[in-house]
């Protein structure tokens, strides 16, 4: 779950990490009461589940509290990378000497958190990665300590050789810690870690994002959830329990199994076509999902074809059928539906599909060319 | 014959008694796997379908029954524990089912396992299966049949999906291994790889990849190095938009990491088959058996 | 640093345990007036810092408030071991069905805490572990991982076969473990754990032995300190910065070192004396210490003769020498004294202590003879 | 020729710029020790009495000097950490001199620096010398004199005692070690004893255990069982009484475990001298030498 930069430097605060001020607005007016209660030059930034603010006109310095609303005005509703920006975070301006980089991520490699830092902040450590791979280093926490003072400490030391920096970096690196473990993260970071002109650090941009898994076990974090910033048919998914991407082609994908999904969309490609999603139904055969999964798809105008792929191995084929049956009979469908059903109760869902006007296919690259073929009113495959 | 399961595999279930354990324990003894105990704290004493007992932990499941291996069903916030506890208990193969364990929880799991010279297979995976011999997990049996490719795979339905294929054009597995979709797993491809090659009776391996990570291309590189035997891969997810994760936890581009194109690039600088299509696997697969 | 009973059941209630309710009484009326608040018949129970409190007549069931008036009167400031009494935790008596034993200690041989329980509770573990040592469950926890909950499982059905209390009891292990390391403990034990005649489980009695190194980073532990219930000499001692036990005997010893203070106790004994205590000065040179080391000793009339046993090697024998005559010009010692010093600063120790009328000796057992025949005015040695 | 410490010890002081620290790095210089570092976080690029480089990190005086040996001077709450640092960061031998460590950090640092393959000795122990040699700790150097017998102690003064009796007897020493008086330390009696069996200048061997704990009792045990050379050993305490902390941490008879009485009944069964004074240590080595 990705969660907002004004949310983040709420949680980090609440661990001791040095944080500039800041308030949300979701209008103009508020923005502009906000820089005017700072009585300072403020920055406006979008909060938006997405990277490439800056670029895409996202952060923007406002001198006095007019620029702040013009500023606001311009920013909140606009899109960035196919999000509406919901809100935007004011804050005040920072004079900066210097800009580090400081984050900690799970590294599938090492199978551990990695502390990463680097003394060139500011731009994205990928980059840093690419371009100076010796400005960075890396500490693989071991689990069962946590991050070690002493660890805490040579990273500190990396990013600074002033003592009193060192030392304050290596306070909050173990601050970051607590919050990336404390909140469930599966990545945390601070970039850019300022070095103010007053020589005092400071978090000017933080961001984290939680581990879907650790929802259940932390209501708090799972609070934070901003529906407002989320895609509406992903949020639509979301909510009847399944795993859904938009995406922009025109065939509409529900398929069992993450696996699977993939590859049916992969196949989507190869024949031609473009997928209009990525749908997992997952394991379980209830009805209830199927009809769902209908609904969200079949309000993507540019759907032009819907394509079933269910591989029944816990999932039984016959559910999935009278799901399909149920939900059209609500809501006929106008776009075309092939269905490709194989595995557990085979027979009864071709059987029940037949009784209800549907036929059924059993072999998948069949049914994604047929699929492909409708969807693009046979100009492909 | 086989990798990590065969006749002498002696199953604990972890979760006997809730609603997935009890349903694959039931579809496990039909298939004629050897389940020897259950284990579900405070209904130690009762008797799964009448003939396995069950126990309130695992060490007390061992002790009584000398189980080897186990398969874990429990919820997520518990799996952790029932993964470490089985490997405190002195079982040597550790197969966690549970989809949702969170990945912090992972790091400390796995030095633990390690620790105790176990193996664990997932979690988040559809397990493995012997064909004709024993299943240990959710694999259908019905879609395998007994013959000399090894199968792993990161997925569920698309493992399914490609073994059943295999079946019907008439090569049989020796072994299908799902080694699970989360970004920290117990067992990896190249653990996969390795013990195939050094199985008499696996000619050839199918693997099936997926975005997210470098684990293919670490396989891949070990196909290079260290295999004498075919190999033929597949990645799902050339479609796949960067940034967002694939259902699995495991599933994501990270920046420019971990794209299919990438995976492909290193499995055909291995010498590796590569099928495009799950349909792929039947011809690319002959030709090499 | 060992607390108090009551103070234990204050610890473990915040962590969950379920203990049951409890007031200290400093004085029999107080004890009557919790009593008759609890309306039930009660339990008083000596709270002191040494074991064997039932044996010596230090719990007393009381039926009524005015029983319990009497009672707290006959338990408050009667002597156990050599402690005086300084208060009574009056607590509800419980109608018990069975009793257990539950505790964690510090393990020197598995370099661990080590977890105990027993279903055989309410008498000593050591006893349990001489007669039926297959009654005892131990298991010794890693310290990266904390108490693991299938451990906790394990332990719990190893004192319960009924599931509910098995797993109520392995809560209660959780619990504890968290008490214990959150709190300094090098010991933390519930004995017994009663099963009650609702089929609850209840912490009945609570003893933890906190770390003395853990205090100076907690604060609130270190503030349950009771010097009430201490040892006068030893509580002047401990404000003074320095090991004090008090015995028996009538030899004063001053030493540097433990393993020396040890050894010449035992140096003392074997020439027929007896030591009067054990008294390490610490390795610093401080003669502060000297002086308040020679107070306290002085203040136990037992004492018929002092010996000092220095041995520099960090410690400055001139530093113990200057000592020595700056606390016998204010207070001029009425018992003999023998002074060993030897190793840093010699010379000029023995010069000191000659031009202030002292001599000093350098053979340890010299010394210590010459000290025995002193104190026991030449009968011994 | 010696244990643990030799002509290639070559010592990374860690706490160098505190009052202990400073003071004992100026003794060990004196004495001839290879100094290479000294650590201070903060006071990195300062240099020590004229001589010795101060870092910020235990792992940039390994790089700049190539340190294999540290000892630590730094204040209880950090002692755990600058134990964990060395042994992370390559040290092979680490004498933690530091009082007061809390117990339960011990059983954390004791898994780590195992798991680094390093020896720790100590904490709250006064180190260790060779004399003529090394030394490093606070064991004072002129108390000593090169020989042939080995010491190992649990206490500070107790043992300076009995080497300087030793010296004065003209019976030199070959390494005299102290493993500390804390109830979880690293290294034990039995490991200087393997140690000094194993030196081939090492004749006999000097022990001054305490009460508390049964080390004394395993290490009688060891001695019977795989020694060859001479042990002659002591236990102070036999007047403590049972149930009080004698000034040690780990000087504690608990309920009726850990008496002077067993340990020194655990020496005789042994066939080890058993000296009931200081002073004794001297005819009974000389009678074994």
């Amino acid at each position: 779950m990705n969660i907002h930069e004004y949310q983040a430097k709420d949680i980090f605060r609440r661990y001791g990490i040095p944080v500039p001020p800041g308030d949300v607005a979701t209008t103009p007016d508020e923005a502009e009461r906000i820089a005017r209660a700072y009585g300072t030059g403020v920055v406006v930034k979008a909060q938006v589940h997405t990277g490439g603010r800056g670029k895409a006109g996202g952060v923007k310095l406002a001198k006095t509290p007019a620029d702040a609303r013009a500023a606001a005005q311009q920013i909140i509703g606009m899109q960035i990378k196919g999000l509406t920006v919901p809100k935007v975070l004011v804050t005040p301006a920072a004079d900066i000497a210097s800009e580090a980089y400081a984050g900690v991520i799970v590294d599938r490699g090492s199978k551990r958190a990695v502390f990463m830092v680097s003394p060139a902040g500011g731009i994205e450590i990928d980059e840093v990665a690419a371009t100076m791979p010796d400005k960075i280093m890396q500490l693989a926490v071991d689990p069962r300590y946590g991050l070690l003072p002493f660890e805490a400490t040579r990273l500190g030391f990396f990013l600074y050789k002033n003592g009193k920096l060192a030392r304050d970096a290596s306070k909050i690196l173990r601050q970051l810690w607590q919050a990336f473990t404390g909140s469930g993260g599966s990545l945390a970071e601070i970039n850019p870690l300022a070095v103010t002109t007053g020589g005092d650090l400071l978090a000017l941009d933080a961001k984290m994002v939680i581990d879907d898994n650790e929802l259940d076990r932390r209501p708090d974090i799972a609070a934070l959830r901003d529906e407002t910033a989320e895609n509406p048919s992903e949020l639509a998914a979301r909510r009847a329990n399944l795993t859904f991407i938009k995406l922009d082609g025109n065939v509409g994908c529900v398929v069992n199994g993450a696996g699977l999904a993939m590859a049916t969309m992969d196949l989507v490609k190869y024949y031609g076509g473009e997928p209009a999603n990525f749908l997992d139904i997952g394991g379980s055969s209830n009805p209830e999902k199927v009809i769902n999964a209908l609904r969200i798809i079949t309000r993507d105008p540019n759907v032009k074809a819907i394509l079933f792929n269910i591989f029944g191995g816990i999932t039984r084929t016959d559910d999935v059928a009278n799901g399909i049956v149920a939900a059209t009979r609500d809501a006929p469908l106008n776009v075309p539906m092939v269905i490709r059903l194989t595995g557990t109760n085979e027979e009864i869902a071709v059987q029940i599909l037949q009784e209800h006007g549907f036929s059924a296919m059993t072999d998948m690259d069949e049914a994604v060319q047929k699929a492909v073929r409708l969807a693009t009113g046979g100009k492909a495959a | 014959m086989s990798i990590f399961i065969d006749r002498n595999t002696k199953l604990v279930v972890q979760g006997i008694t809730g609603r997935d354990g009890s349903f694959h324990a039931k579809q496990m003894l039909e298939y004629g796997t050897c389940v020897v105990a259950g284990v579900t704290p405070g209904k130690g004493g009762q008797t799964f379908e009448n003939k396995v007992p069950v126990f309130d932990t695992v060490a007390d499941a061992v002790a009584a029954t000398g189980a080897n291996t186990s398969v874990i069903y429990v919820p997520p916030p518990f799996a952790a524990d029932a993964m470490m506890e089985a490997a405190d208990s002195g079982i040597s193969l550790i197969v966690c089912i549970t989809e949702g364990v969170p990945v912090l929880d992972m790091t400390r799991v796995y030095p633990y396992v390690q620790d105790r010279k176990a193996r664990l297979i997932g979690p988040n995976c559809p397990g493995l299966i012997t064909p004709g011999m024993s299943k240990v997990g959710i694999i259908p049996g019905r879609i395998c049949t007994p013959g000399n490719v090894g199968v792993v795979s990161r997925s569920g339905t698309l493992t399914y999906e490609v073994v059943y294929q295999l079946t019907r054009a008439g090569i049989g597995q020796s072994t299908c291994v799902g080694i699970g979709g989360d970004p920290i797993n117990g067992t990896s491809f190249i653990d996969c790889l390795e013990a195939f090659e050094a199985d008499p009776d696996t000619k050839a391996v199918a693997m099936m990849g997926e975005i997210g990570g470098t684990d293919e291309q670490q396989a891949a590189e070990f196909v290079r190095a260290h295999m004498s035997k075919p190999v033929v891969g597949f990645i799902a997810g050339q479609t796949a938009p960067p940034g967002r994760r694939m259902g699995h936890a495991g599933a994501i581009i990270s920046g420019s990491a971990g794209t299919a194109a990438e995976k492909v690039e290193a499995f055909k600088s291995a010498g590796m088959g590569v099928a495009q299509r799950p349909v792929d696997f039947v011809p690319l697969l002959k030709e090499r058996l």
